[in-house]
């Protein structure tokens, strides 16, 4: 009892451990699992990463006007729900050239708001899907 | 004319963060009677694992019963798959999945303790061992890339290596821990209030304890020799020097030794693998699909964890059986909440570390 | 005049010895904390929240307990006569179990329950502590012992005793269990809401200006003492609570009447024989 | 290693009351496994403490309409796996109230394979 008494008494002369936090950003480390980047010059249009995904968040659709790259066969252009990632990076994995068409940065997911869209898009794309 | 009064715990209470309820049937401040009602979170995980997802990604989907365990779920259920494609992996693999639920486990413990404290009055200690957990916190920030959902564990190995300057700052953060586990030693045996709080509250005697089929923490509180760590072998814990607790008082006062002793404990098994890490591979790809049904339990932090996986060969599986710790041992809350006293009641549930969303998964 | 101004702003005083307390109370636990004017700005929140009404009677008896509380701090601030004002302290905490026994809430009811047995507890020590003014100054009245020297010598085991109670009075850690948020969510206080909790809300600040006037009649007519022993005694009973949990109300009784009645009983008896 | 014993729902209390000693055995939960022609294998899980990988499986095929005994004379603990198992079958345990998980009135029951 004492010593949390002496402690608390010392502790009044310290800074504080919690910090201001949307004023003073959180560091983040090199090796934190933020969202999915894509590069869709590299890529060979395997759909790995669509299959390997466990929530289903990577999507390749076919669309009328493709990215333009001499592998997309069918026509298909990537689509990314950063809102439906859990950043496991089992896509990752998957690619066959990690980090020049598919990699994970350390950047953290914006957080969804009404205007995104995020559910109506999203569900319309996996229609297409089907 | 009614003697006893009704006193209700949660579902939302400000002692229990937990979408539970507790139903407390009291004579003046003294409990007679209790009731729970534990489906508010209920998510239907278990129909979701064998319908909507394929094997290799359940290990991501039982990850997300719990914050807490998430780390000790997908480990149970890789272990039971694992088990079935009967294939082996690494022992470098192994050694970092230990790690890996060592610090789980770790700061797991030191939350509950938080917890206990909290209920118990003492906000500052609450603080205290809060602040310090975020250590623990960052370390696992560092190997996995994230604090809470690791998603570290896949069939086969484990997703991240780890290097020799990492191993040194991890080994660093681990001491300071350390030092501040022994402080919280001496401020739970020390303090006065807290053993007016806490010694001869909620106990729990062995002959209970067996009855009841007490696991985890609050078995080992009450002397029963129950530590799914000591009984498999699919992971090396001989070789690192674990060591089984045990207490016999069976109060709240034991249970918070078992799990500062425990912590100690996890952490010499974390030095002892850092610095004894072997070299290898930390993925083996496993071929094949499971077949057969398999029974695999694990030590969560909160006590015994057990996934019964049947599979047909194919992708989809036929039966995930997901059982919590916190499940199986209500029986023997309500046991111990019997003749206690209302004042008591939020410190010895927290006592417990009753984690509700993995028991209605 | 200066008088009627202190009594008009009494819990604006007591609001910002809560802010102050409620920062210092983080540092001590290494956290950054709310502002000062925190208290002030929760009153702006709650004017805006819907207020609902239990029964009558229930929110009256709240209003009730405030302003008995205010006239309390007024004839504390006026000089009245010491052991009326602690009476008149009294009444204004029955009417808080009362309050909280009108409602129905299960919680409601323990929390007057041990909000009765708090006063048991504390109460004697009250009344002992007017005794003891008493036989120093010959005179209840409390411009008398305030125009008098310090009396803290010839009190120190009295003055020991109220300094056991402060805690209960602000529900401080070890003795609030009467509040006990972690098991009864506040006790008395759960049934009130909106415009009806802010009167406790502020009874709770006057509670604070109250007990500190009562630990300035100690130093007597030396200003600078009161001020010494108010931060002493602010500082002592926030690290007290940092460093300890709640105890039961079974405990609370045993100690506070154990050991704070026996040592008043034991300064009054000296007294009358010095 | 995983053993498993048959039995059946009119000698499971018998056999577990031969079987299970309380300072040897801990019981670790009810389970129940959908199978094919509406058949429901119900499975009681045991585990030998401090040996290693020792389980024990009974087992028992019933029909969903089928009346489960109840073990809780010998294992207290087993009621909370049984009210489970009420829950998410559909099924009757004897003695065992509905309602842990859904309402009480509800018509769901998620594992059974006849429901969502």
């Amino acid at each position: 009892m004492l010593t949390s008494f002496f402690k608390a008494l010392a502790n009044l002369f310290k800074t504080p451990k919690t910090i201001d936090y949307p004023l003073t950003p959180i560091a983040k480390d090199e090796k934190y699992r933020g969202v999915i980047e894509y590069n869709q010059d590299e890529c060979i249009y395997c759909l790995k990463c669509e299959k390997a995904c466990p929530p289903g968040a990577i999507l390749f659709v076919p669309v009328d006007n493709p990215p333009i790259n001499e592998k997309n066969k069918k026509g298909l252009k990537y689509h990314y729900n950063p809102h439906l990632c859990i950043y496991c990076s089992e896509c990752v994995r998957a690619c066959p050239k990690p980090q020049e068409a598919l990699w994970q940065s350390n950047k953290k997911g914006h957080i969804g708001i009404k205007d995104d869209k995020i559910n109506d898009d999203w569900f319309e794309l996996e229609e297409l899907k089907k | 004319m009614k003697k006893t009064i009704n006193i209700p715990i949660g579902s939302q209470h400000i002692a229990l963060l937990e979408p539970v309820r507790f139903k407390f049937e009291c004579e003046n401040e003294k409990i007679v009677g209790v009731d729970s009602d534990v489906g508010f979170v209920h998510r239907g995980i278990e129909k979701a694992c064998t319908t909507k997802f394929k094997y290799d990604a359940i290990g991501y989907v039982v990850a997300r019963v719990c914050g807490l365990c998430a780390i000790t779920h997908s480990m149970t259920y890789t272990a039971s798959i694992e088990k079935l494609i009967g294939g082996e992996i690494t022992q470098k693999a192994k050694y970092l999945r230990i790690l890996l639920l060592e610090l789980d486990r770790i700061h797991s413990h030191m939350l509950c303790l938080s917890h206990t404290c909290e209920n118990a009055g003492f906000e500052a200690m609450f603080m205290r061992i809060m602040g310090d957990r975020e250590d623990i916190m960052e370390i696992q920030e560092l190997i996995t890339g994230n604090r809470v959902q690791f998603d570290y564990i896949s069939i086969g190995g484990v997703n991240r290596d780890i290097d020799a300057a990492l191993a040194k700052k991890i080994l660093s953060k681990l001491e300071l821990v350390r030092q501040k586990v022994l402080g919280y030693m001496d401020e739970f045996t020390n303090n006065w209030s807290l053993s007016l709080k806490f010694k001869g509250v909620g106990i729990l005697t062995l002959d209970d304890a067996y009855r009841f089929n007490a696991i985890g923490p609050l078995a080992r509180a009450s002397g029963v020799q129950a530590d799914v760590r000591n009984e498999i072998d699919y992971l090396p814990y001989n070789e690192i020097g674990f060591k089984m607790q045990k207490h016999t008082e069976g109060d709240i006062n034991a249970r918070n030794l078992i799990r500062l002793n425990e912590l100690l404990n996890s952490i010499e098994m974390c030095n002892n693998i850092l610095e004894g890490l072997p070299e290898g591979e930390i993925f083996t790809k496993l071929r094949g699909k499971p077949n057969g049904e398999s029974v695999v339990r694990f030590e969560a932090p909160r006590g015994e964890l057990m996934y019964y996986v049947k599979a047909n060969g194919s992708a989809m599986l036929e039966r995930v059986r997901i059982k919590t710790p916190t499940f199986s041992s209500i029986p023997a809350f309500s046991h111990i909440f019997t003749g206690a006293n209302y004042a008591d009641a939020p410190a010895i549930l927290a006592s417990f570390d009753p984690c509700l969303s993995c028991t209605a998964k | 005049m200066i008088e009627v101004i202190l009594i008009i702003v009494a819990p604006i005083i007591g609001g910002l010895i809560y802010g102050l307390e409620r920062v210092v109370r983080a540092r001590m636990q290494r956290r950054q904390g709310p502002p000062i004017l925190q208290p002030f700005y929760d009153m702006l929140k709650l004017i805006d929240k819907q207020a609902l009404i239990v029964n009558p009677y229930h929110s009256i008896l709240g209003i009730m307990h405030f302003v008995t509380l205010w006239v309390v701090v007024a004839f504390v601030v006026l000089g009245q006569n010491l052991l009326y004002i602690i009476f008149l302290h009294l009444l204004s905490a029955i009417f808080l179990i009362i309050a909280g026994f009108s409602a129905k809430s299960i919680y409601s009811h323990i929390g007057a329950n041990r909000e009765l047995q708090a006063m048991i507890a504390y109460e004697p020590i009250l009344i002992m502590t007017a005794v003891g003014f008493y036989m120093i100054n010959g005179s209840f009245d409390i411009s008398v012992i305030r125009n008098n020297t310090s009396e803290i010598a010839g009190l120190f085991l009295i003055f020991l005793a109220f300094l056991m109670i402060i805690p209960i009075k602000l529900k401080k850690s070890p003795f609030d269990a009467t509040e006990a948020h972690q098991e009864i969510v506040g006790g008395v206080e759960i049934e009130y809401s909106g415009i009806f909790f802010e009167f406790l809300y502020m009874a709770k600040w006057l509670e604070y200006v109250f007990i500190y006037l009562l630990l300035m009649l100690f130093a007597g007519d030396s200003l600078i003492l009161g001020a010494v022993l108010s931060v002493t005694v602010f500082l002592l009973v926030n690290l007290v609570d940092n460093s300890t949990a709640r105890i039961k109300m079974k405990h609370l009784i045993k100690i506070v009447l154990g050991i704070g009645l026996s040592l008043s009983m034991i300064n009054l008896i000296g007294l009358s024989y010095v | 290693m995983m053993k498993k014993i048959e039995t059946s729902i009119d000698t499971l209390k018998k056999d577990i009351k031969e079987f299970y000693d309380y300072k040897k055995w801990h019981f670790l939960t009810l389970n129940g496994v959908a199978l094919e022609d509406d058949m429901l294998e119900i499975q009681w899980i045991f585990s030998e403490y401090e040996v290693k990988n020792k389980i024990v499986v009974y087992y028992a095929h019933i029909k969903y309409d089928e009346l489960i005994p109840s073990i809780v004379e010998i294992i207290p603990s087993a009621i909370i796996s049984q009210r489970e198992i009420v829950d998410m079958f559909g099924v009757e345990v004897e003695g065992s109230q509905k309602g842990l998980y859904l309402d009480e009135d509800s018509q769901q029951k998620p594992l059974s394979g006849c429901s969502i």
